[in-house]
């Protein structure tokens, strides 16, 4: 034992921006994973800044987000798109955590380099089935898509406006992973993510004539965008659980959510 | 001689069929351990999955080496997720980052591989290598606030909770299975009832996973509102392990002779001394053969767990927590992130925990059939 | 009834399920005594013997008809099944001694009646082992298993394990079939003078065997008593058709 | 041999026990015999917990299962026939908007097992018979164990060979370039259903009663013709239980094919190159987040899943009575 | 060697791993008679029998020493089992049909022997359960399952089985000791019938058996052939004690 090496306790709290005061407990969080590493990332630098809270996140989809925190199964919910009519019923607190573009991605070696919107609409809903109709190789497309719960599906759809017209046979791929990886193992397919996913295995393509970047979806060029949201049920909130959000919602938060590769809120 | 011929065939074609399915196993190990086996060491067994922030205090130090600093830990610039990091590449003999500890006085050691993000209110991915000691160096204070990331990528959790998974499950599933079948073999006449059980234990065994999962996750997860967690999990878990003992104890109860139960029965031993004196004894291996397969069953699940137990990668605290078994993880890390590797690492580990469970069942029937 | 009688059966029946194994049996079987059963394969020799002992009970479905008295008391009474078989111990066709050592073997049955102090169960266990003509084979090797001796002397424990509880009566079912000649000897040399004290009701294929040593002999067939009479005049001067071709070997 | 004193040797154990064994008037215990009455049905209790959750999981899906053919459902409602008809699967929170047809998922299944089995059976019928009746000792100490770990490995490591291997070759030779596929699904089951296969037939042959290998041996039929003549026909019905066994494991096989089967909304498979949805898949991706009709409609599918299984333990309870003949 | 002899057995030995189940035996099997084997049971009977076609190979760990002559050729030397299997029946203890219909039962050694042709089978199926004096009984449900048929019947659709192959020697491993008398009678008289034709080695459990239909009968006690010699002599003679000692009952 080396007592002597033991700094004064106060004073590595002290040391501490903002520290709260000894917060206990878990926070539980389930939804999106579009938000997962942005999600992710906050709970690790808020459990580093709090060694008595444990901050849990499951990556599911959106629509199991906002189930669970309305059932009381995860206590925070996320989400990639705004709530649903129906969801906005429920009674659920919800708060815009950031936003988050979503990239049409092909494959590295695929030629065709950028796509109308309209190009997209028609690829998804099956009225174009081959690449050389939008100046690429003569082969079918293989589409992917996300499974049913998925926020990105959703404000995808919504934007590219085919709502409940995705064409039979397209590939669900579960998660915003699934989706990358089967795009890069695949030269033929098509798929879209959220900005956070897209790395060199994988060619986000332009959506008319707009690069996928931060920068034009904050100049609102690239329109293929939507809210990272944040929903719980009041009656289940405990004070770990507000001292999260607002943790998030903080600066240094919201620095994180930059970091990992989404657009601050404020 | 065409019968010859015809044999002949026929040998080549069930070899071939046997070399097929041999040929398919080591093709499927072959492919887990090649692409697994490079990420297994110590750190993997030992390691948190998630990466791990802890800010801690260091105490400075005064004779520190010219091209050190008074941490006494040896930084270099690394890539990680895209981000530039210093990591420590060594830790002096001296060093007090030896000693450091995080808020609340325990003790939490810097290792080798630890990012170091931040030292006091410095975030040191803003300084070139040649900068970085003497901005530390600069500092005046004794005690120093260090933020230090450990990288996760270890599958530490996941045992836990797999652990803990086993042991409440065969915990719940033990005492029924065993008892209920000591009942069916022992006690119960030919009727109605034992046709039900039966029928019953065989109807349990053949549904599917998903429909416990199902049937899981309305039931312990949503209505018990045990909500996602090792709970949930582990009472699905010993519904689908219920048949899976009833009917290996019933076979070994079944394999005692009956000339030893009717020996005891002579003596006037009554019913219950025959089965705890002569009955069990000569089951129990056949039991704990029971056991252990369930073991296998449990190391082995997916869809059920997936709709009960979560994917939480943290140790879990209390069997209220979330947690993801081994399987879990290396179906979501394979979904999710694509990442063949990592579940490939993690299903070397389950494959080697299910040979140690194979070769254990068969140690044990060895074992104590050659005592008797 | 004679006084020295030790079980009388009046009119059993016994039925496994819809099929009579036992029809109308009437036998009184006397104190020590040598009462050998035999019939061919299939006659109800075995069903009748466990009945004395109510070891059919364990059998799903049998039901029992009539009486069956031991010392005038009806054993399908209102009694307690576990004491009539301390009082009527039992050995098997197949020795079938439990996985364990010699001495829990014979021990095992005053231990299951409560009996825990082990000066009486050494004592027991030595008197029983004597009594069973093994002790001297056996008694250096007590604690080593039960499995390890041969057939003939797993026989003779298992004949000091039913003796250990001291019952009144022996029953067994072919006890020597599994025997080679020289311990079929034994068992029978034991099974002349355990009749000093006890009762014994044996079932036997062999009929050389029955008549080397019983008092008397039973001749069952299809489930029925055909004749009971002293050994000496079932074997040289059977009063039934039946028996005589049974015993002389026109059947069977 | 000393037989004299025989019975004066149990002179003290009369006096010293109370519970002697010698009661001429052999009373009944009544304490005892009530302990061991309890004890009975405590054992009988535990026995009836797998009926009670048998009865439990059944009554529960099929309960919530079958709430949206009814007109009285406050979740909404939904055509019994149009969910088993249809070909399409848009889950909709509008309910007037959702589309739930599950008959191209029943099909996809169907065919995954069908083809899982007309693959697996035969390797792993023969497989059997080598295991039981042609290996040597030490290659049977090979190829048992084999297959013994083949059944203990977990599906999900199935199905991540099935999408690092499986469906990447297939990738390369599919005219339509996709690898997820009703091929790759069978291909992952045929591999999964082997085990079952392999154990449950070598324990049929090995049941085959031995007279009948060297009744026809005797005759001076080959080993060949032994096996095939006699020892697999009178090993059917346990070769035939391996089978249905097969298949219930490869209809309700969830996490492997969801790897590799492409999943998608809508279609009958016209080919073995086209995505299927299974049953299982749709439930295990969609039940996370369902809720009200939607998550209805899973349990549906579950309905039916069940209904399956139900069908092949009849089968198989006909199978195994039929033998018991 | 007489040159009737068919079997011709010399210093033989088996081995079963380290166990040795046969030593030593010498003996002479006669054309167009029965010999009948008998002994304790475990004394090598069917052992012995089955090292005549063979049958042994088929066991783990057998070792075969000595020398075995069919008609003067060493039936361990060079040659084709399967043939030397069609030369030499075998019918077993408990009858064996397969579960099949009768006529694909005693069609399938021609089959096995590829015979495919329906009216040559036909043919042969009919005159084998004619000799195994069982056609009269089943010619009318040879479409029926073997399997539903009694015991001795299906005992003579095993024996047609067997002489459908048209072999020379029947070896018989008490094949009468399932059955009950009036089927074991059958068999008798079928057997006595069938040495006109055939050369038939039995071994049975049935003394009387072997004394009423075996030309020879040969006593085997552990392993060793003790005494081989006319059945009448055996029975009403024996030269030595022990076979004495067995035809008395005195063991076994
Ligand atoms: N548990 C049972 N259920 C139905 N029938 C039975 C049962 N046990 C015996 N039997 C029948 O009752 C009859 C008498 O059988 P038992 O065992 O008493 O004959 P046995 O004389 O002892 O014959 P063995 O000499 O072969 O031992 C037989 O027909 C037998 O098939
Ligand atoms: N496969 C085997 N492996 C090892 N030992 C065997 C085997 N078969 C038989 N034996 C042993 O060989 C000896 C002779 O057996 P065999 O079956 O020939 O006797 P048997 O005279 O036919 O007896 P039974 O009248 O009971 O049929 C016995 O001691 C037996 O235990
Ligand atoms: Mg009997
Ligand atoms: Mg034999
Ligand atoms: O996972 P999602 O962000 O698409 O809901």
């Amino acid at each position: 034992e080396e007592p002597a090496e033991a700094p004064a306790e106060t004073e590595a709290a002290s040391s501490e921006p903002d520290a709260p005061a000894e917060l206990t407990g878990t926070v539980t969080i389930s939804g999106s994973t579009s938000v997962e590493k942005v999600g992710v990332a906050l709970a690790e630098e808020f459990m580093a800044l709090n060694s008595g809270v444990e901050v849990t996140y499951q990556g599911i989809g959106s629509s199991g987000g906002v189930k669970n925190a309305k059932d009381g199964t995860t206590i925070i919910g996320t989400a990639s798109r705004n709530l649903k009519t129906e969801e906005k019923e429920w009674g659920l607190t919800e708060i815009e955590l950031a936003y988050d573009g979503i990239a049409v991605i092909a494959h590295p070696d695929n030629g065709v380099e950028g796509l109308t919107m309209d190009q997209v609409k028609a690829i998804y809903i099956g009225e174009i089935t081959n690449w050389s109709q939008v100046g690429g190789a003569d082969a079918e497309i293989v589409v992917v898509s996300r499974e049913d719960g998925s926020g990105t599906r959703g404000a995808f759809e919504e934007i590219v406006d085919f709502e409940d017209a995705l064409k039979e046979g397209a590939l669900i791929a579960e998660g915003n992973g699934n989706v990358q990886t089967t795009v890069a193992g695949n030269p033929l397919a098509i798929g879209y993510v959220s900005f956070t996913y897209i790395n060199e295995t994988v060619k986000p393509l332009l959506v008319d004539g707009v690069a996928p970047t931060v920068e034009n979806v904050v100049s609102k060029e690239y329109g293929v965008s939507r809210p990272f949201m944040m929903v719980w049920m009041e009656e289940n909130m405990t004070e770990a659980s507000q001292a999260f959000v607002d943790f998030a919602m903080s600066p240094e938060g919201q620095d994180i959510v930059e970091e990992k590769g989404a657009i601050k809120a404020k | 001689m065409s019968r010859a011929i015809k044999d002949k065939l026929m040998y080549g074609i069930i070899g071939l069929s046997s070399a097929v399915t041999v040929g398919l196993l080591l093709w499927i190990i072959g492919f887990v351990f090649l692409n697994g086996f490079k990420l297994i060491d110590l750190d993997f067994l030992t390691s948190d999955f998630d990466s791990k922030t802890q800010y801690v205090s260091v105490k400075t130090m005064e004779d520190y080496s010219t091209d050190g600093n008074k941490l006494g830990i040896n930084l270099e610039l690394e890539e990680y997720e895209g981000n530039q990091y210093y990591v420590v590449k060594s830790i002096d003999d001296g060093s007090p980052a030896r000693f450091a500890i995080v808020k609340g006085g325990e003790k939490y050691p810097v290792k080798v591989g630890d990012f170091i993000k931040k030292v006091g209110s410095e975030n040191l991915e803003n300084y070139s290598p040649s900068e970085v000691n003497s901005i530390i160096n600069g500092m005046e204070e004794d005690i120093m606030t260090v933020k230090v990331t450990r990288p996760g990528e270890g599958i530490l959790p996941m045992l836990v909770t797999t652990l803990e998974i086993i042991l409440i499950s065969l915990l719940v599933a033990c005492p029924i299975g065993i008892f209920g079948a000591i009942y069916l073999t022992e006690y119960a006449k030919q009727g109605r009832l034992v046709k039900i059980i039966r029928f019953a234990t065989e109807s349990l065994a053949g549904i599917p996973s998903i429909i416990y999962g199902l049937f899981g996750m309305i039931f312990f997860v949503t209505l018990l509102k045990f909500d996602y967690s090792i709970l949930s999990g582990a009472l699905t878990l010993s519904i689908i392990l219920l048949p899976v003992i009833i009917r290996q104890t019933e076979e070994s109860l079944k394999a005692v002779p009956d000339s030893y139960r009717e020996g005891s029965l002579g003596l006037g031993a009554t019913k219950l001394q025959t089965i705890r004196k002569v009955v069990l004894p000569n089951a129990i291996s056949g039991i704990i053969v029971a056991v252990i397969l369930s073991i296998g069953r449990i190391v082995g699940e997916s869809a059920a767990l997936l709709l009960t137990a979560g994917t939480v990668a943290h140790i879990p605290k209390t069997v209220f927590n979330s947690g993801a078994t081994l399987t879990v993880k290396a179906y979501t890390v394979a979904k999710e992130a694509g990442d063949i590797e990592m579940a490939c690492a993690i299903g070397t580990v389950v494959i080697i925990m299910i040979l140690i469970l194979n070769a254990l069942s068969k140690m044990i029937t060895l074992v104590f059939n050659k005592s008797e | 009834m004679n006084k020295n009688t030790k079980f009388s059966v009046k009119d059993l029946d016994l039925y496994y399920g819809d099929f009579q194994a036992l029809k109308k049996i009437n036998i009184e079987m006397e104190k020590n005594e040598i009462t050998a059963l035999i019939g061919p394969s299939g006659c109800g020799k075995s069903t009748f013997i466990r009945t004395l002992n109510r070891m059919n009970d364990e059998i799903d479905g049998v039901r029992v008809e009539g009486k069956i008295e031991l010392d005038e008391q009806d054993i399908y009474g209102d009694i307690d099944i576990i004491k009539l078989r301390s009082r009527v111990g039992m050995v098997f066709q197949k020795p079938n001694p439990f996985p364990m050592s010699i001495y829990d073997n014979v021990a095992y049955g005053p231990r299951a009646h409560g009996i825990k102090k082990k000066s009486i169960l050494d004592e027991l266990v030595e008197k029983s082992l004597k009594n069973a003509a093994i002790w001297d084979e056996v008694k250096d090797r007590l604690n080593k298993s039960a499995l390890s001796v041969s057939g003939g002397q797993q026989q003779r424990i298992c004949i000091a394990r039913a003796l250990a509880v001291e019952p009144e009566v022996l029953l067994m079912d072919e006890p020597t079939s599994a025997l080679d000649p020289i311990a079929t000897l034994k068992i029978e040399d034991l099974a002349v003078k355990l009749k000093e004290d006890y009762t014994i009701i044996m079932v036997t294929h062999n009929m050389q065997q029955a008549a080397r040593i019983s008092d008397k002999t039973a001749f069952f067939l299809m489930g029925e008593l055909i004749e009971f009479d002293n050994t000496e005049n079932i074997f040289s001067n059977p009063k039934n058709q039946k028996t005589e071709d049974y015993i002389t070997g026109r059947f069977g | 041999m000393e037989m004299t004193n025989i019975k004066s040797g149990f002179n003290k154990w009369r006096t010293d026990s109370t519970d002697r064994p010698k009661d001429p008037k052999m009373k009944a215990n009544k304490k005892r015999d009530f302990m061991e009455y309890i004890i009975e049905k405590m054992f009988l209790l535990n026995a009836c917990v797998a009926v009670i959750s048998v009865t439990a999981i059944a009554l529960f899906v099929f309960y919530k299962g079958l709430q949206p053919f009814f007109a009285a459902n406050h979740e909404g409602t939904y055509s019994l026939v149009d969910f088993l008809t249809g070909v399409e699967w848009r889950p909709n929170d509008d309910v007037s908007k959702a589309i739930y047809g599950i008959f191209y998922m029943i099909i996809g299944s169907l065919l995954a097992t069908g083809g899982a089995i007309i693959i697996g059976l035969p390797i792993g019928l023969l497989t059997a018979v080598f295991i039981s009746e042609i290996a040597p000792k030490p290659l049977k100490m090979v190829v048992k164990p084999a297959v013994e770990l083949l059944a203990g490995i977990p599906s999900v490591i199935y199905g991540v060979f099935g999408l690092g291997v499986i469906v990447p070759k297939l990738m390369v030779i599919s005219p339509q370039n996709k690898g997820q596929s009703l091929l790759a699904v069978i291909m992952v089951l045929a591999v999964m259903i082997l085990p079952t296969v392999i154990t449950i037939s070598e324990s049929a042959i090995n049941t085959v009663p031995k007279s009948y290998k060297e009744g026809s041996l005797g005759l001076g039929a080959s080993k060949i013709q032994t096996i095939f003549g006699v020892v697999i026909p009178a090993a059917k019905s346990g070769i035939m239980a391996g089978v249905v066994l097969g298949i219930g494991r490869a209809i309700g096989e969830t996490m492997a094919v969801m790897l590799v089967a492409g999943n998608p909304i809508a279609g009958i498979p016209t080919s073995i190159w086209d995505p299927i949805r299974p049953l299982t898949t749709n439930i295990a991706m969609e039940m996370g987040y369902a809720f009200g009709l939607h998550q209805e409609m899973l349990f549906s599918t579950g309905v039916v899943l069940f209904v399956f299984i139900i069908i092949l333990n009849l089968i198989m309870n006909r199978i195994t009575t039929r033998e018991g003949e």
